[in-house]
């Protein structure tokens, strides 16, 4: 097992490299490059999330008129020296590759600061949601999903279900809108406050009021991310619980004269809960990095969804293939991670080809 | 006398299967007092297990159900319909019970030493030192050897008779007042066997424990039990003491129980016909591992360095005790675990072709599974199951064909056919140890490994079975290699014999001669206890 | 010397003045106002506080921090008074400019702003600085000192009478300060300013907040009397443009300019509103709204017939879109100076029949005959006259229906995409083309994001497009950019239609000639005429007043003046304040 | 007749589906829906079913014809909605409108408020913001939707499912290289390959399915990879192999079925999924062509449009409507193939 997972380990190296590699090419193949975002910026015109966050009205936007020329040979040079297109394809891709060897990451196009900086900067954002989303969905779901299977067909097991399916109907960005209506607007309560992850004089709080108000900010988003992971999840759970809970095993656990709780959560839990294990680092990581770009956009939150979309719009490329590095690289420690949790979760489990 | 420790009356159990009904028990009555051990003894499929399973309340509710006026009185308390936490309080504590599936009762996910002081944590309130310790005395007085080194095993990583083992010390760990024990031995070997017997009568003198004890091994009927009942088609229908029933038996099936034993003896064929399958130095080490990084820290010499053949037609017998590696030695034959070592069939080495070369092998190479329930895929029906076989190798020209065939396989071991379309769970253990063989044989395969095929059943349908193998023997020249702790059967049918011993062959040769003159030490010991079992 | 300049002809405020008109001199100072910034209305975060490189989101306000030579006027269409100038002297040959500065002038710092200070900054914008300065300052050589107090501009033509007033807009950076820093990097270090504002605090992203200077060295010159009367300044930044309008109506932040006609109509209803909380206010103005319309790309071979463009213009239902669509909000605009006295209207004047008469075989005999008006609909969707129109045009042009499909002698059908970056455009757009379907055209909707969008439109692959002209109250060089022969084949360039016309190139040259403003008007009204006869765009709508909305704790000058919305005229008053915060809480 | 084509087994797992009356009528009422859907030409749209002129019969849901041809005097396609067209009819014959007299993109020129306005008796979902009947739009989105969520998922699970299936049963170096692969194709960079493929065509309804498909399956495969990889272990695989049943066979035919926990809870999801896969694909503008009917467009105004609860509530209903026949359909053929379950 040492020697499987130390293979893993260094098969991480050429699959990280393959990674950044199809990715360097298509992206530069995709037509629009960061030169041509900025002239739109310069132009007036760049708005790259324009898209999600809403606001462009029936009124276009022209530039000022005292900065409307043509683009000049000697700018466009200066601003494809500035990204570095003025060297061919293949010395950019041996530069970042040296640069990443050395886990430098580069510095933004766009915002002049270093990748890492940056996304050090959107990570307590990223975190908490991800943290609490998962935690949240994780430890509701998955009793809930329990009581289901042993109640199977029953009065409850429908109206839960139906309740975490109108969850999961619910979209994500409409709900938080409306939470925001609702419960931050001017329309209705202001219970909540409706941007940031903490209030402008956190650093002057003490502690539990710095938690207070961390939860307190965080609240909205949170409820408006949780609301659709339930469904799923509780689905799974509860299938898989099925799936065991008629098992001699079982059986054998029932004569022992365990309490049904002990008999669900000492037996039953371990076997059924294989896959819930193997979804959850597609669940993580795809709630840290990606996941929440909405709820962080309608909650003007600073996190990595945000960043990485905005990133990509806008072709900033060192955000991109930092961002991708990272991810991947945490995607597949995860997913090792991962396998190797099936391994201790059951024993009977390798990776090994079956030869007889 | 004083209110009956159990007490059943007029037990009825129904089983749904699709839109259909089975009312696998119709009315059972009888007491048990305390200290007494009763023997439940009866046809495959009359119902034993269902009546044991209903005094814990363990039958697959509400697939099954209770008739009307089923009622079951433990110490004073009714049973039928109890609330949840007195069943807990009984269940493992005042009643311990063994399943007639050790192999599959067990949880594939827990170590030995977890499942067992489990039920000490939950009713002794032990700590953990003294739970564990507790664990390795039940495991030595079951008789597990190198029970501490045991200890952390995980159920995949015993053989059938271990787990059958590690089943009742956790049934006696908390010295229960009765003990529901469904079919306790099947899978050990004769000298174990007598181990705990000894063991139950001890605790029986000691605590005044009551036993259910549900068989199909006359010899223990009557060595251990005081009385006896006789249950056909889910009804007791003869019942007394031990002496009477067996002196006179009335009820038909009874005595037709009674007068079967297996008989016959295999018939040699001269001139000693070829040999049709050989290993030569076989081995089969299961790592062991440790630490969270699982590295392997020795071997479990399961199979090192066996030497066997058997002969077109002929029957080689393969007896050991528990763990001594038939079972291992067996699918190592088949190329189902990995092995080093020749294996040598009808001219070809076939040790070391691909799966894909083995494959049209497979219809001539057959096995029957120790476990036969786990052997079965839950979700296909009888009838798929060993219709299997019959498609894979392209027999029988079509549906209606292989269903016929299907239906002929079933008759020959004494299932209804009508009953082929349910699935493997909705069957009793002897039931799904025929459908393992029908399975088998419906192939017409040259060799069959046999892995304790008739240890689920009872004396009749066993020796319907030993006839149905001899002649099919004789009518095609099958070869068989049979695995089994039961020497009678063994002598019945085996043309020569291996005796193993932790991995070794301790001594091999014709079968009649070592059941005659047995050579060694061991299986000398082994013949004692098989045909003169002393509970003493 | 003159304390002031103006583009064309006389200054309307007389060296000592007090004050502009449309200020309130004793405005009460203090106070703390909260603006927002979102999509929509400014970026929706920040993270430099250097508002002059190249790299960056600027934070909101920082032009606060910096004094510029000059100060426009907002009731003027082209005239700056000084503010660190004291006078400003253009050479009668227009080839350069002095600028003297005050002595007073000073930074936040207490040093004096030197002329050494604003050569510096004049040479450091232009190299290294965002290419916009590059841009602006292309033409002028280089700086130099004139004098103990003066800096002289030399300039590389006379033609560009605008240079002036752009060099007026110059802001004076601190040498010393910056000489220590790069000053081609983003910063979080509040930079060294002079103007009436320092930053108080911010938070990257979030918020920003700016604190009055009380000792702000020019805080009684004329042209500042009156203005920046807020005693702190705030924004907050939102990620998302409905949660900043909700954020409004939660009484979150006191001010916003509305730009979406649906939320001005129906967007602010609250509780607040109805009690007359915050006030929805359309204050007029005459700000030069340019043109924004569907442009087509004559490079384009279907679209190089004028009939054709102009039949195409009869299927844009403006009216039923302005009603449905717009509440209302907009005037449909037909001329490419809309919303000031450059535009064009009825038939040409004497003055510009002197213009056009010479080019009358190049241009459209309609420039002479015909009234320029943008098809009309009665706004129920009934375009029955409207295709009929069309159709006529176009079987002139040589297409006609067959079978419902309308296709050119050849048979082929009139296909085209429309190319478009903004997805709130596509309700504009789809029932355009739901129009152009019935006369068998077909037009293709395809959005693209931005950076693809500008790849696109730097080529000229496209074949319709919504483009945006914006026009000043002074046309200028920048014309040469939108419409000549020239600018038409430059790669990037924004004479997006590929105008190609000798007469048009002839009205620049003339605009940007212009000898006084009566003269500039003429032309830019002849070239106006060119223009929409020859049906390069279809000219979509505008409007002609800021939609602002405001807590109402303001108190505002008597005067709007016309071409700019002059927040910082405005004040806190601290009765209507006291009164909100007692209204709001009864609210609750 | 048909009785006997099905095996016991198939019987008593079709008794078992039915058992399950949530999910058996779950399925009638999604079929009867999808293909009402089917058929939303004859529902929706604003060309009459019938019309009659001048004694003659015309039928312009197959065929187009020219006002000309009904007798006005433009040559252009007749558009029935339009008051001259209609009053011409009128005067010399009739005509039979469908249910819903819109189409997808018919705007109603007659609209009471601004668009999006509230439901009327013409409108019965009341507009989108563009005067389009919201019930039109959504008979023609749910059929879009559901087709491409149908299409989708089916292909992707079984895409997914084999995958997993291989690795997981295989091991070794199949499923290390294989896994290996899969990083990196989900590493891959779907919006610019979306964005390149958007330079390159318009994406319309089979490119958006192929490129998604081309990401999608993958969602499935860690999962039955993990269920294959404990499932390989059990001894009636080992029984199988015994008998000589090849390891497709054994895939399919063992493991696969006490391996479907995944499979079968995910479908639903992946099938909704598909369809806010739409959305967001909307949202960046690179869905279906802009005006074509989709839920995800419907979701997106409904979002623009707060104030017009009717788009949202719309948009969510169809959603949560779908997502719970669909699951109750999965659960009901959960139970279909639990070999325990029990009716009644
Ligand atoms: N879950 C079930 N569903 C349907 N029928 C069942 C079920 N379990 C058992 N049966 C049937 O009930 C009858 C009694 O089964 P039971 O297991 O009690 O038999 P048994 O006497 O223990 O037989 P054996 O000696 O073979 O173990 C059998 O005919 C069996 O087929
Ligand atoms: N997968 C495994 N991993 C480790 N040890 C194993 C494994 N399978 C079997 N063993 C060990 O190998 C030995 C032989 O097992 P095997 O099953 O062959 O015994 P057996 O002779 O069939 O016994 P029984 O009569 O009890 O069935 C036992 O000690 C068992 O614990
Ligand atoms: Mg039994
Ligand atoms: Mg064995």
């Amino acid at each position: 097992m040492l020697a499987y997972a130390l293979r893993r380990v260094l098969l991480m190296i050429p699959t990280l490299f393959a990674i950044i590699v199809v990715n360097f090419f298509i992206i530069q193949a995709a037509p629009g490059g960061p030169v041509d975002q900025m002239i739109a910026q310069l132009k007036g015109r760049g708005d790259v999330t324009g898209r999600v966050s809403g606001g462009n009205g029936e009124l276009a936007k022209g530039g000022t008129t005292r900065a409307s020329r043509g683009i000049d040979p000697v700018l466009l040079a200066r601003l494809n020296k500035l990204y570095g297109f003025d060297k061919p394809p293949i010395e950019r891709f041996w530069i970042m590759i040296k640069n990443y060897v050395g886990f430098n990451f580069g510095v933004s196009f766009f915002s002049d600061r270093p990748v890492i900086n940056l996304i050090a900067d959107k990570l307590p954002v990223s975190i908490s949601l991800g943290l609490w989303t998962t935690l949240l969905t994780y430890l509701i779901s998955i009793p809930l999903g329990i009581a289901k299977a042993v109640r199977d067909g029953s009065r409850f097991d429908v109206w839960t279900s139906a309740v975490v399916i109108v969850g999961y109907a619910i979209p994500g960005f409409l709900f938080a809108i409306l939470l925001i209506v609702l419960f931050a607007g001017g329309s209705y309560l202001h219970w909540f406050p409706l941007r940031g992850l903490v209030s402008d004089d956190w650093a002057q709080l003490d502690l539990p009021a710095k938690i207070v108000d961390y939860f307190w900010h965080i609240a909205l988003p949170i409820l408006a991310l949780v609301i659709g992971g339930f469904a799923s999840l509780t689905m799974l759970t509860k299938n898989s619980f099925l799936e065991e809970i008629n098992k001699q095993y079982v059986v054998t656990a029932r004569a022992k004269g365990l309490s049904e709780r002990r008999v669900l959560y000492g037996h039953v839990f371990r076997n059924a809960m294989l896959l819930v294990i193997a979804g959850f680092p597609a669940a993580f990581v795809g709630i840290l990095f990606t996941g929440a770009l909405l709820v962080e956009v309608i909650f003007s939150l600073d996190g990595l969804g945000y960043l990485g979309f905005q990133a990509a719009l806008s072709r900033d490329y060192p955000i991109m293939f930092a961002t991708l590095y990272i991810y991947t690289l945490v995607g597949l420690v995860m997913k090792l991670i991962s396998d190797l949790t099936y391994m201790v979760i059951d024993p009977r489990i390798d990776f090994a080809t079956r030869r007889t | 006398m004083a209110e009956p420790l159990l007490s059943i009356k007029n037990l009825s159990v129904t089983f749904r299967s699709g839109d259909r009904r089975i009312d696998a028990v119709r009315g059972v009555s009888f007491d048990i007092a305390a200290g007494e051990t009763v023997a439940l003894v009866g046809e495959s499929g009359s119902g034993k297990s269902a009546t044991a399973l209903s005094v814990l309340q363990l039958l697959p509710y509400p697939a099954a159900t209770h008739g009307p006026g089923s009622s079951i009185r433990f110490a004073g308390r009714e049973l039928v319909g109890a609330s949840a936490s007195t069943l807990r309080a009984v269940r493992g504590d005042r009643i311990a019970m063994v399943f007639q599936e050790p192999m599959t009762s067990l949880n594939p996910l827990h170590t030995i030493a977890k499942q067992i002081t489990e039920t000490l944590f939950l009713h002794k309130k032990m700590g953990r030192q003294e739970a564990r310790e507790r664990a390795v005395e039940l495991l030595k007085l079951v008789g597990l050897s190198e029970a501490e080194s045991r200890l952390n095993a995980y159920p995949h990583q015993l053989s059938g008779g271990q787990r059958q083992r590690v089943m009742i010390a956790m049934a006696l760990a908390n010295d229960p007042a009765l003990f529901v024990a469904d079919e306790p031995t099947t899978a050990l070997d004769v000298t174990i066997q007598a181990q705990l017997l000894k063991l139950l009568n001890d605790l029986q003198a000691r605590f005044g424990m009551a036993m259910l004890l549900i068989t199909h091994d006359l010899t223990i009927v009557r060595k251990i039990a005081r009385r006896v009942m006789v249950m056909t088609e889910g009804a007791i229908v003869e019942r007394g003491t031990v002496a009477d029933i067996f002196a006179r038996p009335q009820h038909p099936y009874t005595r037709r129980l009674l007068a079967s034993e297996p008989k016959g003896k295999p018939v040699s064929i001269e001139p000693p016909p070829p040999v049709t399958m050989a290993t030569t130095n076989l081995r089969v080490w299961f790592p062991i591992r440790a630490g969270i990084i699982r590295r392997t820290v020795g071997y479990i010499k399961a199979v090192d360095g066996i030497d066997a053949a058997v002969r077109q037609g002929e029957t080689l017998g393969v007896v050991g005790e528990s763990g001594s590696g038939k079972t291992t030695l067996a699918l190592a034959l088949l190329r189902l675990v990995r092995s080093v070592g020749a294996i040598n069939y009808a001219g070809r080495h076939i040790e070391s072709l691909a799966e894909r070369e083995m494959r049209p092998l497979r219809r001539q190479l057959q096995i029957v599974f120790q476990d036969p329930f786990a052997s079965l895929s839950p979700r296909l029906s009888i009838a798929q199951i060993v219709e299997e076989g019959l498609k894979v190798h392209g027999i029988g020209a079509d549906r209606d064909a292989r269903r016929a065939l299907i239906r002929d396989a079933l008759g020959e071991v004494g299932l209804d056919p009508d009953a082929a379309d349910r699935y493997p769970h909705e069957f009793s253990g002897g039931q799904r140890q025929r459908v393992a063989i029908a399975r088998a044989l419906v192939l017409k395969p040259s060799i069959v490994m046999l892995d304790e095929p008739t240890s689920a059943l009872d004396v009749s349908i066993q020796a319907q079975i030993v006839d149905l193998l001899r002649d099919l023997q004789q009518r095609h020249g099958l070869a068989y290699i049979f695995i089994s702790h039961d020497l009678r059967v063994v002598r019945a049918l085996a043309h020569d014999l291996i005796v193993m011993k932790d991995g070794h062959v301790v001594e091999a040769g014709p079968a009649k001669r070592i059941f005659a003159a047995p050579q060694e030490p061991y299986t000398r010991a082994l013949m004692a206890a098989a045909f003169d079992l002393a509970v003493a | 010397p003159s304390g002031g300049i103006a583009l064309f002809g006389d200054l309307k405020y007389k060296p000592g003045f007090t004050h502009f008109d449309y200020v309130n001199p004793d405005a009460p100072k203090g106070g703390a106002v909260k603006f927002a910034t979102y999509p929509g209305n400014g970026t929706s975060t920040f993270d430099t506080l250097n508002p002059f490189a190249l790299k960056g989101v600027k934070a909101e306000g920082l032009g606060f921090l910096f004094d510029t030579l000059m100060v426009a006027s907002a009731d003027e269409p082209d005239s700056q008074y000084g503010l660190v100038a004291q006078s400003v002297d253009v050479a009668p040959d227009r080839l350069s400019v002095v600028f003297q500065l005050r002595p007073e002038a000073r930074f936040h710092d207490g040093s004096p702003m030197t002329p050494a200070d604003v050569i510096w900054t004049f040479d450091t914008l232009k190299a290294k600085g965002a290419p916009q300065y590059h841009i602006y300052y292309a033409d002028v050589l280089k700086a130099e000192q004139a004098g103990e107090h003066g800096v002289r501009f030399i300039l590389r033509s006379a033609q560009n009478r605008e240079l002036p007033l752009i060099l007026g807009e110059l802001p004076v950076l601190s040498k010393t300060y910056w000489q220590k820093r790069d000053f081609e990097k983003t910063t979080l270090e509040e930079p060294l300013g002079s103007g009436p504002y320092k930053i108080e605090s911010f938070d990257p992203g979030r918020s920003i907040t700016y604190r009055r200077v009380t000792d702000y060295w020019a805080k009684d010159l004329p042209v500042n009397k009156g203005r920046f009367n807020f005693g702190t300044i705030r924004y907050d930044y939102y990620r998302d443009a409905s949660v900043a309008l909700e954020a409004f109506k939660a009484g979150q932040y006191d001010f916003r300019e509305e730009n979406v006609a649906k939320n001005w109509a129906i967007g602010y209803s609250s509780p607040a509103f109805a009690a007359g909380l915050f006030k929805k206010v359309l204050i007029r103005n005459r700000v030069p709204q340019g043109m924004q319309g569907f442009a087509f790309n004559t490079r384009r071979p279907l679209f190089h017939d004028p009939r054709v463009r102009e039949a195409l213009g009869y299927l844009f239902d403006f009216e039923w879109t302005n009603k449905n669509l717009f509440y209302g909000a907009y005037t449909r605009t037909e001329s490419y100076f809309s919303n000031s006295d450059l535009a064009s209207s009825g038939l040409p004047s004497a003055d510009e029949l002197q213009v056009l008469e010479p080019l009358k075989s190049e241009i459209p005999a309609a420039v002479f005959t015909k009234v320029y008006e943008a098809p009309t609909t009665d706004g129920t969707g009934d375009i029955r006259p409207n295709i009929r129109i069309a159709l006529e045009l176009l079987k002139q042009s040589g297409w006609t229906v067959k079978g419902g499909r309308l296709v050119n002698d050849k048979g082929e059908q009139m296909t085209f995409e429309f190319l478009n970056d903004i997805a709130e455009f596509e309700r504009i757009l789809l029932p355009f083309a739901d129009n152009l379907r019935r006369i068998g055209v077909v037009m293709t909707l395809r959005t693209v994001d931005p950076a693809q969008y500008e790849n696109r439109l730097d080529n000229y692959d496209f074949d319709m497009t919504t483009v945006v002209i914006p026009q000043s109250l002074s046309p200028g060089n920048e014309q040469r950019g939108y419409w000549t022969s020239a600018a038409a084949d430059e790669i990037g360039g924004n004479n997006i239609m590929g105008v190609k016309s000798k007469a048009v190139d002839h009205l620049v040259d003339l605009i940007i000639s212009a000898p006084d403003r009566p003269g500039l008007v003429t032309r830019v009204h002849a070239l106006d005429r060119v223009l929409l006869q020859s049906f390069y765009v279809i000219p979509n709508y505008h409007i002609d007043a800021f939609r602002v909305a405001y807590w109402d704790k303001f108190g505002r000058p008597k005067i709007n003046p016309p071409y700019a919305l002059a927040l910082d005229s405005w004040w806190v008053d601290a009765a209507l304040e006291k009164a909100l915060t007692a209204n709001r809480a009864k609210l609750r | 007749m048909t009785r006997r084509a099905y095996s016991p087994l198939t019987r008593r797992r079709l008794a078992n589906f039915r058992a399950n009356s949530r999910g058996f009528w779950s399925l009638w009422i999604f079929l009867v829906l999808f293909l009402v859907s089917l058929f939303a030409e004859f529902i929706a749209n604003d060309r009459p079913l019938l019309v009659s002129y001048d004694g003659h019969f015309y039928y312009p849901i197959f065929h187009d014809y020219t006002e000309a041809d009904l007798g006005g005097d433009l040559p252009i396609e007749a558009d029935y909605r339009d008051a001259e067209v209609a009053k011409r009819i009128d005067a010399r014959g009739w005509i039979v409108w469908p249910p819903i007299p819109f189409d997808y993109r018919t705007i109603n020129f007659h609209l009471p408020s601004p668009a999006p306005s509230p439901p009327t008796a013409a409108n019965l979902l009341g507009t989108d913001d563009q005067g389009r009947d919201v019930l039109a739009r959504l008979i023609y989105g749910f059929r879009i939707s559901v087709l491409f969520g149908l299409v989708l998922t089916v292909a992707s699970s079984v895409i997914g499912v084999a995958a997993g299936a291989i690795q997981g049963y295989y091991g070794g170096l199949t499923d290390l290289f294989l896994q290996r692969f899969l990083e990196i194709w989900s590493g891959l960079p779907v919006l610019y390959l979306l964005i390149i493929l958007s330079s390159i065509v318009q994406p319309d309804f089979w490119w958006l399915l192929g490129i998604m498909l081309l990401f999608s399956w993958m969602s499935l495969v860690d999962l039955v990879r993990a269920e294959f990889l404990r499932a390989r272990n059990f001894d009636y695989v080992r029984a199988a192999k015994a008998l000589g049943v090849s390891n497709p066979v054994i895939i399919w035919r063992h493991v696969l079925p006490n391996a479907m926990v995944a499979t079968l809870t995910f479908l639903p999801f992946i099938l909704n999924g598909s369809i806010t896969t739409l959305t967001s694909l909307d949202f960046l503008g690179f869905g279906l062509p802009p005006g074509s009917p989709s839920l995800g467009e419907l979701l997106a105004e409904g979002k623009d449009n707060l104030q017009a609860p009717w788009l949202g509530l719309t948009a969510f209903f169809v959603l949560a409507i779908m997502l719970s026949l669909l699951i109750f359909i999965g659960e009901a053929v959960r139970d279909a193939f639990d070999p325990r379950k029990i009716n009644g």
